[in-house]
């Protein structure tokens, strides 16, 4: 495994392997409970915890942990700190719990998390593996919060919750439906790689 | 992708074999720790997680009996017969529900609780009935799935709600009321939703009224035997 | 004897005489009569609405289209456009219209490399989005009205903004007030058009004439319009015989809403229906089992669109599942 | 009308054969000078036998059949070998090819012949005699005629097919060879019955030429099992498998020739030649070309001496017009084009087509729109939508998935396609890529 | 009866597990570029849907009344194991279905769907035979999206499709698309 510095630990998850818009990884949670922005933020948040915290915890304990095993071990630990968020959210902002219903569970199967324990923080020291905890985490809330942006403004015509064109906006209301979340999705990934296009043509010409 | 990441996360790193026993108590500690761990958070968090769902029970009764001074929860068993309690492990069986009374002890009337399939998923609802005049006192519309904007309005469309307020079951939900008793205005474009609500309290009431309207009836000689 | 007027190119060198954009334009022809009735029923909000819908189809195309304004002549946009402006109801703001011509042919065609690539109908994916989106714009069937000049609705309401609609009928179509209202309409009126509805859902018998003139051109799979509307006839037929009460007979449910547009120009969509003759039997009878299915038993009270939505997203498979036995290969298999 | 025997699918072009149907076969002068490629039939080339200066006479062989499945070459005018080298071939490539200098003021008689009394002869010595005579088909695939007449032991033959269909538009050859040599036709049914020892004859000839069908009819011998049949005139019922699938109803097995179900396919031309070969003693050196097409002055029908270049035949036609745009090797669904005016005339040339801009106008290619006009149109079930869309990707091996190697390049799905897309262009280079693929 | 037949359908196509709960999106995205291979993970699914639906309702019945705080764990380790055990199992058996179903089977472990069946299931208070009826409907409604994202990729893959659209945009966009078709099975059985 290539050497990188703390810095780049941290940078990575953010933009240029996005767990989301460039992974695709954790769609499942990316669309499903970003049909607001608060919902999002949530979401996000709460991942950032299991992911911080299984991160920290795994990169401390891998040497306790035998190989053969850990996945199952991974698994333990992000299912433990899933329920110490479900739980916590649950008593502290019940509201948006039952918004984000039963996908704050589905955490545990966020194909990111498990994927970061394996790849990175199993291999770092701790401090290594809390940036990139830290940097996935927020590149997942960037995306997230992007997508329920989307969807919040043309869906509801507001932004968290804060009313933007008036009284007599038509809310497209398809957005904070299902087909929204992919098809937003969808549009966002052709924005990206129109842009992407546009920098490679910028770049050789 | 994903799988990708598991796939390779399979193939063991390490060549040194682990022993059995190894692996078997680090995976016990790991599941010890993860148990305390959240036996712990449980502990802290059960008692304003409870609070806040009674809170919220409390709320939904009291807006569909009309601020009863209390309610008590009852059960209805499959036989009919109303229970203060049921044996355990049969509660599935039962169906609660929630008896006002007023400051006097006045049994005023009886909120249940009820769902079944919407436009798009379950509509889950309580209402209050009041046995006395076989009137409904309200509805409350505590879960939908329904269309924003369209089918959620069963829930936030106050002069569809206002409606139920006084109906006499059983109901029907139509175009254009004609002033019968127990017809409900549809809101127009959510027809199947407002269908529903009004499907749901029928059939609950077609189940529940008789053995609520006994167990007034008891309720009131009693009361009448009392003083 | 100049050598430089002779070309050489592949055989065969003689061609039959229709193209792709004459199959294209005689469509567009053919819809002519149907657009006409519309602007008889309905008045300038009906021209209005198309020509919002066909600017929104046209739009993309030009702008974003791999093959750029040259795709604009062979009419294929222009046929998504007047087609989904013959699903819209003749009230609806022009804004809505134009969205859903932009999106049927941005998301619905255009991503998939444009003409001939796509798996949805754009006209009813861009339907499909604004019913999705508006759901009480897109049904809002404005009242019967005496003045063939009046707009029949909001149709200049602000972009992005909601159309005010005072007195609006919701659900007065015949298909709506069969449904949550048990009222029947007389054939007659269905089979001639005067009835509420879209702009399409008008005279029956004006699609039929169509249709049977584009069949005659071999310009329409006559297949998938037989099998839907013999399916549609044939089950909701044995539904009235069962119970003739509770089900509408089986005129009525040819007559009424989008079926004949649906099953005349939609589901024969060439690039979105099955290349097979068998294909094309499976598709137009799953079309007709999903469109009274949905009708008597969903939610909505007009199935046609997303029945043809969902036999679009299945024509894929029903293409591979019917591939032709090739000449021979029989009796090559059953000889070891 | 009641319906005639036909085969599933197939176009209906407009065949034009109003042009030459009419005209009466007459005899080319000879040329100055005619090339005489190797390679002039299905199979291996034939092996050179001349050199460079040496004279020969009508009817000379020069070159040899090398194996069983090939022909011999024969000199088609007296006259001095002046080259041999690459010529254009209609094939598109130069091949090998013998170029005579024709002999001037020849009579261009052929020395006396043994003519071979074919009732005498075994089975196997006429199968020989027309090897010997170099009869390949003449209906265009110029599939050698012995071949077909002595099919494998396993297989059992009850049936000759005379192909009368004619099915390629504009060509009117076999429709003049019945019409004006329907006895000679007879004959060489005879030869073809002794050569494959069976009695059973079926012509197919198409509704769209009712006075041959008439003549034949009337001519049909007594004393033999012939039946002339009429069917529909489609494109492409002059395909062998069509035909037998119209004629008898018996489909043959993808992959195998007609042996397997007991049929020989002869063309009316190839037959004809035949009678010839025994009537005279000279072998294959002439044939019997339609040169028609609006892009030509004067169309016609015309025996014309194998190997003689393209620019004599469209000068003896009175020439091109000026909006003469393609010509053609061929009919115009399965021909090829040729730009080269010293191609020349080979054994299997039918016709030569010339059209003028207006017949074949230049046409824009738009994106499939998947109408499923080729799967109607094709004659042989396959999918050439699916099929085209994978060669443009490239993907060959999906291809033979996909039945390739049971096209047979006829064109019907090019023709109807609505989108001009030249699908069974992509096909040949499909099947030529997985030919020269080296096998895995 | 009918409330069964409803939950079947609702969990197949008025609540499509993969269009409308975004549940399962993992295979969505990655196994369906093959019909083939749609149909052999859409058959592994179902199967490990009935085995999750079978054991949701055994451990709510028996063990999780009393530690409710356990769920997730249970549910996700109980899972886990069991699959795996299973996959041992028909190795053993019948290994033409291990090559069939088999490396199908760890990637489903870790799929949303089965995680999210388990706690619909439980959140829903659903008995024993509507657990079935939710897995197989649910198990149907996967192997439905998938067949049907599947054969239109392989369609999609011999068209032109704009360089930008290649990969995940489409795909997404085509799973939007199918996500509105569905919309029109909003209501079924439940309008009378």
């Amino acid at each position: 495994m290539k050497e990188t510095t703390g810095q780049e630990d941290l940078l990575r998850g953010i933009w240029r392997e996005n767990p989301v818009l460039i992974q695709m990884l954790g769609l499942c949670p990316a669309l499903a409970v970003t049909n607001n922005v608060e919902n999002s933020l949530a979401m996000a948040l709460a991942t950032l915890f299991v992911l911080v915290g299984s991160s920290l915890l795994v990169s401390l304990c891998k040497r306790f942990i035998p190989g053969e095993i850990r996945i199952s071990v991974y698994i333990l630990i992000i299912a433990t700190f899933v329920t110490v968020a479900d739980l916590t959210l649950q008593a502290v902002v019940p509201e948006i719990h039952k918004a984000l219903g039963a996908f704050i569970a589905l955490i545990v199967v966020n194909c990111m998390i498990l994927g970061r324990q394996e790849a990175f923080a199993s291999k770092r020291p701790p401090g290594r593996a809390l940036l990139d905890a830290l940097g996935t985490g927020a590149g997942f809330a960037i995306a997230l919060v992007m997508l329920g942006a989307v969807r919040e403004i043309l869906g509801s015509g507001s932004f968290l919750g804060v009313s933007l064109f008036g009284p007599s906006y038509e809310p497209w209301i398809v957005m904070i439906l299902p087909p929204g979340g992919f098809l937003t999705l969808g549009a966002l990934l052709l924005c990206l790689a129109w842009w992407q296009e546009r920098q490679e043509v910028k770049v050789s010409g | 992708m994903s799988e990708g990441n598991v796939q390779a996360g399979t193939l063991p790193p390490s060549p040194e074999h682990t022993s059995s026993f190894k692996m078997i108590s680090s995976l016990g500690a790991a599941g010890a720790a993860a148990g305390l761990l959240i036996v712990l958070v449980f502990g802290v968090t059960k008692e304003p997680i409870e609070r806040y769902k009674a809170e919220v029970l409390r709320l939904a009764v009291s807006e569909v009996l009309n601020d009863p001074a209390r309610y008590e929860t009852l059960y209805v068993t499959s036989d009919g017969a109303i229970e203060a309690s049921v044996p355990a492990g049969t509660e599935s069986e039962a169906k609660k529900i929630y008896v006002g009374f007023d400051a006097d002890g006045h049994a005023t009337g009886v909120a249940v609780k009820d769902g079944a399939a919407g436009f798009q998923d379950i509509i889950t609802l309580i209402y209050g009935f009041d046995p006395t005049s076989g009137k409904l006192l309200a509805m409350k519309v505590l879960e939908n799935k329904e269309t924003p904007g369209l089918g959620d309005a069963i829930e936030k469309d106050l002069a569809f709600v206002s409606q139920f307020e006084q109906a006499t079951p059983p109901l029907a939900a139509v175009k254009r009321s004609t002033g019968a008793p127990g017809e409900i205005d549809a809101i127009t474009g959510a027809t199947i939703s407002s269908r529903a609500v009004v499907r749901i309290i029928n059939e609950s009431l077609a189940r529940l009224r008789a053995p609520i309207e006994a167990y007034f009836s008891q309720a009131s000689a009693r009361e009448e035997a009392l003083p | 004897m100049n050598a430089s007027h002779r070309i050489v190119t592949a055989s065969p060198h003689i061609k039959a005489a229709d193209d792709t954009p004459t199959i294209m334009w005689s469509v567009v022809a053919s819809l002519a009569p149907v657009v006409a009735s519309a602007v008889y029923f309905f008045g300038p909000s009906a021209l209005l609405v198309l020509a919002a819908s066909v600017a929104g189809a046209l739009a993309p195309e030009a702008l974003l289209g791999n093959r750029g304004a040259r795709s604009l002549r062979d009419g294929s946009a222009i046929i998504t456009g007047v087609l989904l402006g013959l699903t819209l109801p003749p009230g609806i703001p022009l804004w809505m219209a134009f969205l859903g011509g932009a999106f049927g042919i941005g998301f619905g065609k255009l991503v998939y490399g444009g003409l001939g690539q796509n798996v949805f109908n754009p006209a009813l994916l861009g339907r499909a989005f604004l019913q999705a989106a508006f759901p009480v714009a897109i049904t809002t069937w404005p009242a019967a009205s005496k003045n063939w000049w009046a707009l029949q609705g909001d149709n200049f309401a602000f972009p992005l903004m909601s159309p005010k609609v005072p007195d609006a009928l919701s659900g007065a179509t015949p298909l709506g007030l069969m449904k949550f209202e048990q009222t029947s309409t007389p054939s007659l009126d269905l089979i001639l058009g005067s009835t509420s509805g879209s702009l399409g859902e008008t005279s029956g018998l004006i699609i039929l004439v169509c249709g049977a003139y584009l069949a005659a051109r071999k310009h329409l799979e006559w297949r998938i319009p037989a099998s839907i509307l013999a399916t549609v006839a044939v089950f909701s037929a044995i539904l009235y015989a069962i119970d003739s009460a509770h089900y509408p007979s089986p005129v009525f449910a040819l007559f009424s809403g989008g079926l004949m547009l649906g099953a005349v120009f939609m589901a024969t969509d060439m690039v979105t229906s099955p290349v097979t003759h068998r294909g094309c039997w499976i598709f137009g009878v799953g079309i007709g089992l999903l469109v009274v299915t949905i009708r008597l038993w969903g939610g909505l009270s007009e199935g046609v669109m997303y029945a043809i939505l969902l036999m679009n997203a299945l024509v894929p498979f029903i293409n591979r599942a019917t591939q032709p036995r090739t000449f021979g290969a029989l009796e090559a298999e059953s000889k070891p | 009308m009641p319906a005639k025997p036909t085969f599933r699918s197939g176009v209906h072009p407009d065949d034009a054969k109003e042009l030459t149907a009419a005209s009466p076969i007459r005899r080319l002068a000879f040329p100055s000078e005619v090339v005489l490629p190797l390679q002039q039939h299905t199979g291996a080339p034939a092996k050179l036998m001349v050199r460079v200066g040496d004279h020969v006479e009508r009817g000379d062989m020069i070159a040899s059949a090398q194996g069983f499945i090939s022909s011999p070459v024969h000199a088609s005018a007296s006259g001095t070998i002046r080259a041999i080298g690459p010529w254009p071939h209609p094939n598109g490539n130069f091949e090998t090819a013998v170029q005579i200098e024709v002999d001037r003021y020849s009579a261009q008689m052929p020395r006396r012949r043994l003519v071979p009394d074919w009732e005498e002869l075994s089975r196997e010595q006429t199968v020989a005699a027309v090897q010997d005579a170099g009869v390949v088909g003449l209906g265009g695939a110029a599939f050698p005629a012995h071949v077909k007449l002595s099919p494998p032991p396993d297989q059992v033959i009850d049936t000759l097919l005379v192909n009368g269909c004619e099915c390629e538009p504009y060509l009117t050859s076999d429709h003049r060879v019945m019409l004006e040599y329907s006895e000679r036709v007879y004959l060489g049914i005879r030869i073809m019955l002794h050569c494959l020892g069976i009695e059973r004859a079926i012509v197919g000839i198409e509704q769209n030429k009712p006075d041959a069908i008439e003549v034949m009819r009337s001519a049909a011998p007594a004393d033999l099992d012939i039946e002339v049949r009429t069917l529909e005139a489609k494109y492409p019922q002059g395909a062998e498998k069509m035909l037998i699938k119209a004629l008898l109803d018996r489909e043959v097995p993808s992959g195998g020739l007609p042996g397997k179900v007991g049929v020989v396919v002869q063309n009316v031309g190839s037959v004809a030649t035949v009678a010839e070969v025994f009537e005279t003693g000279l072998p294959l050196v002439e044939r019997i070309v339609t040169v028609t097409g609006h892009g030509v002055r004067k169309p016609g029908n015309w025996i014309v001496p194998v190997g003689t270049r393209l620019r004599d035949l469209v000068a003896e036609s009175g020439g091109l017009t000026d909006d003469a745009s393609e010509i053609i090797f061929g009919g115009p669904m399965m021909g090829i084009a040729v730009a080269n005016l010293d191609t020349p005339v080979l054994k299997g040339t039918s016709g030569v087509v010339v059209l003028s801009e207006s017949e074949a106008p230049p046409k824009e290619h738009y994106p499939c729109i998947r109408c499923g006009h080729c799967l109607e149109a094709c004659p042989v079930f396959l999918n050439p939508q699916r099929l085209g869309n994978l060669a443009m990707s490239e993907r060959w091996d999906e291809m033979v998935d996909h039945h390739l190697m049971d096209c047979m390049l006829c064109g019907c799905c090019s023709y109807v396609c609505p989108s001009n897309i030249p699908l069974s262009q992509l096909f040949g280079m499909a099947k030529t890529a997985l030919r020269r693929r080296p096998a895995a | 009866m009918g409330e069964l037949v409803w939950i079947f359908l609702s969990a197949m196509v008025i609540n499509n597990f993969t269009l409308a709960l975004f549940l399962g999106l993992c295979p969505f995205m990655g196994v369906s570029a093959r019909v083939e291979t749609a149909l052999r993970m859409g058959a592994a699914n179902i199967f490990v849907l009935v085995i999750t639906s079978v054991t949701v309702s055994f451990l709510n019945a028996f063990i999780l009344e009393q530690a409710p705080y356990l769920r997730i764990i249970s549910f996700i380790v109980v899972i886990a194991s069991l699959v795996q055990i299973v996959e041992t199992v028909i190795k053993k058996v019948s290994p033409t279905l291990f090559r069939e179903l088999g490396i199908y089977l760890p990637l489903i472990t870790t799929n949303c769907a089965i995680l999210g069946l388990a706690i619909f299931q439980t959140n829903r208070g659903y008995d024993f035979i509507e657990g079935l009826a939710f897995a197989l409907g649910a198990g149907a409604g996967l192997t439905l999206a998938l067949v049907l994202m599947a054969s239109i990729r392989e369609e999609s893959e011999l068209a032109s499709v704009p360089s930008i659209a290649r990969g995940m945009g489409l795909v997404l966009i085509i799973a939007g698309s199918l996500s509105l078709c569905f919309m029109g099975f909003a209501g079924l059985l439940s309008s009378s």
